[in-house]
């Protein structure tokens, strides 16, 4: 049902009954490595190339999840290469049907709307949802070749490897999505390609605000506002804006994903960042630890919307931002 | 929406570069690629015929050779993080951006992947050079 | 023998420490600090200011990336007064072979050998 | 630290090169031109090579000092072929020179006087 402007309630709420979480080697010597169900060794896994790795990644993920949940028939994904060539190429021996986004690290939460707006129909089926992303090779997209010899300032983020795959139901044990908001296309007139969080801090402040005044709540009915990957810059910046704007948060109760993944020590720089660092922190530390409690949580996956060429072209960064309300 | 309050707290929580310690580095790290340089080419001097004129080349060519080895097993970039454009600025860092496109594009075959993104990178430093002597030499020419 | 190390060690640094700065302080990519670099360099040479500093320096001068504008420029005038103005586009390229054919020839062989490592 | 062994082995190999003993010329010359470091000469009946460094901070004119010097000496000695080098591989050069000199070794040595060079121009 809508409410608000561009929030949704889920009369049938979307339950998380099952999940797999896959990770690199760098997220094994963070701070998650105990909740995490599988770990790559390398960032090849055997494969040619970075690409065939990331492929690799999700066909191992979904089969996986494929063999606990047969019946299974959308999959509601996304992937920061090209045409989420991985997340197709990792399809082709699947009956799945992709349905696929490109809102870069905002797509779990788009995902998450989606496959909830589809279970509302109240057919008894499941979906998966999921995302993942590979280090090496999101940054021969976006950046310099891996190897070249070049000095990224203390706000970069580092793309985590791996992400996770979940199967949502109407029926079952496990959180539950109440709520969503969506979120708009927010040019706040940054343009520093690596200082991700300033510039997607405004784009989840903007629906977070919207959230608020749509479902009348405030920051205090909630037990934790999770982050996707902000990481350390654009968390105390979201924190300030709230504050400014007049609203009561408690600086622990802001979680940010990208940060919780590595440890303070790891060269990490900012904290975590890419599609698949918000599935990997929710499937794995949330599920598993987080709403083994009575918990109501906002989750808000921002995605920065630009491309190597676009920036170049027209040095803006536009952000987006989805909201989804997890209640356990 | 308020850009302007976006700004002004942005730019408080935007973490300053090291700006000291980045220097300090880079001269180091510059400062010894350069000394390693002219132990090379002193070691050019005494044993090869070349005089001090031309032994620049024989001493870029040697360094770019080590930053080959230093760049495919992986230990360039690590370096580079560290000491910023010390890494840069000497001709192992212009040698480094042509060997790291090369191996980097190599997944997308020989003709198309390390040929036609080799210099990638480094075609900025060639075009602007090149560009730029083209007009120095002919005002010099015209000049004089 | 030692002094010439020294010289090379402190003159190499400053001009790496002024690369950090165009990119630290003046904000610019390493992309653009490098190529104000060669195009300084071959103003230098246009001056006829490079030759001394590089006797000066030895490897401090020629191994930073300016010394790259400052073969270029000399190779083009070089050629020139033996053919006139055409010289410029023949002898471009003479001098500074060293850097090019090397970084192209050891990039293939790079990439023959090795496999990208993050 | 692989890199400290490299840079200290090649030191050695560098000073081992002793110098040789100055001849009387090479002090008067040194003591004429206080921005000489180390000279090296041969002078044969005809011929005058002078091949030196200079001080660190001269070395930025090093081509001028060589081309006064190789000016100075001409006049003094006017019936001698003069030849000067501030290029560091002359002095090595010299020091390796067998005597006599032969041709092909003068030849070579030439080549180091940049100032012939300009007059090539």
């Amino acid at each position: 049902m809508n409410i608000g402007t561009r929030s949704f309630q889920f009369h049938t709420p979307a339950v998380i009954i099952d999940q797999h979480t896959i990770a690199g080697p760098l997220e094994k010597q963070g701070n998650l490595t105990a909740e995490i169900d599988q770990f790559i060794p390398d960032l090849y896994d055997d494969e040619k190339t970075y690409e065939l790795c990331y492929t690799k990644l999700i066909r191992q993920t979904v089969n996986i999840l494929m063999s606990r949940h047969p019946l299974t028939t959308y999959l509601f994904t996304g992937d920061l290469i090209n045409q989420s060539t991985p997340t197709h190429y990792g399809l082709m021996e699947t009956l799945l049907v992709p349905v696929t986004f490109d809102h870069a690290c905002a797509t779990f939460g788009l995902s998450l709307q989606s496959a909830a707006f589809m279970l509302q129909q109240g057919q008894k089926q499941t979906v998966m949802v999921g995302t993942m992303s590979h280090f090496a090779a999101v940054e021969k997209q976006f950046r310099f070749p891996n190897e070249y010899g070049q000095q990224k300032p203390p706000s970069s983020q580092t793309t985590v490897t791996g992400g996770g795959f979940c199967i949502l139901a109407t029926e079952g044990e496990g959180p539950k999505i109440t709520y969503a908001t969506l979120g708009r296309v927010i040019n706040a007139g940054f343009k520093d390609p690596y200082n991700m969080g300033e510039a997607m801090a405004p784009a989840c402040f903007d629906t977070l605000l919207c959230h608020f005044q749509d479902c009348q709540v405030t920051p205090a009915d909630y037990d934790y506002i999770i982050t996707g990957d902000l990481g350390a810059v654009g968390q105390a910046i979201l924190f300030d804006l709230l504050v400014h704007e007049g609203y009561q948060v408690n600086r622990e109760q802001l979680i940010d994903a990208g940060c919780e993944i590595f440890k303070d020590h790891q060269p990490v720089m900012s904290g975590g960042s890419g599609a698949g660092c918000l599935s990997l922190f929710l499937l794995s530390h949330g599920i598993k630890h987080l709403f083994k409690q009575s918990l109501k949580v906002l989750v808000i996956a921002t995605g920065a919307l630009h491309s190597p060429v676009a920036l170049l072209q027209t040095p803006i960064i536009p952000t987006i931002a989805h909201l989804v309300v997890i209640e356990s | 929406m308020n850009n302007k309050l976006f700004h002004t707290v942005a730019e408080k929580h935007n973490p300053p570069r090291p700006l000291l310690k980045n220097c300090v580095m880079s001269f180091i790290f510059g400062g010894v690629i350069c000394a390693f340089g002219q132990c090379i080419s002193l070691f050019y001097l005494y044993f090869f015929d070349f005089s001090e004129e031309t032994v620049g080349d024989p001493t870029v060519a040697t360094l770019i050779l080590i930053t080959m080895l230093l760049t495919g097993f992986g230990v360039y970039d690590k370096i580079a993080q560290i000491a910023g454009a010390g890494t840069m600025v000497p001709v192992t860092g212009f040698g480094n951006a042509v060997i790291a496109s090369a191996i980097e594009h190599k997944s997308e075959g020989y003709v198309l992947g390390v040929g036609g993104n080799i210099f990638k990178l480094a075609g900025s430093v060639i075009l602007f050079g090149v560009f730029a002597s083209f007009v120095i030499a002919l005002i010099k020419l015209i000049l004089t | 023998m030692l002094v010439s190390i020294l010289v090379s060690f402190i003159v190499g640094g400053l001009i790496c420490v002024c690369g950090q700065l165009i990119i630290d302080v003046f904000k610019q990519t390493p992309a653009f600090m490098l190529s104000l670099f060669v195009v300084i360099g071959s103003i230098l040479d246009g001056l006829g200011l490079y030759e001394p500093f590089i006797d000066f320096a030895g490897a401090g001068a020629t191994v930073p990336i300016m010394s790259f504008g400052n073969a270029l420029v000399h190779g083009a005038l070089e050629e020139a007064e033996q053919s006139g103005i055409i010289g410029v586009i023949i002898g471009m390229f003479q001098l500074t072979s060293a850097g090019i054919t090397s970084a192209i020839v050891f990039g293939m062989i790079g990439a023959l050998l090795f496999k990208p490592k993050s | 630290m692989r890199f400290l062994y490299l840079c200290l082995a090649t030191l050695v190999i560098l000073t081992s090169c002793a110098p040789s003993e100055d001849t009387t010329f090479d002090t008067s010359l040194k003591q004429q031109y206080p921005e000489l470091d180390t000279v090296e000469s041969i002078i044969t009946d005809d011929v005058i090579y002078v091949a030196m460094i200079v001080t660190p901070l001269k070395q930025f004119v090093e081509q001028q000092i060589a081309e006064d010097i190789k000016n100075d000496l001409q006049k003094k000695y006017p019936a001698h072929e003069v030849y000067t080098s501030s290029d560091m591989k002359a002095v090595i050069e010299v020091r390796r020179v067998e005597q006599p000199l032969s041709t092909d070794a003068l030849d070579k040595l030439k080549s180091y006087d940049q100032s012939l060079e300009k007059e090539d121009e």
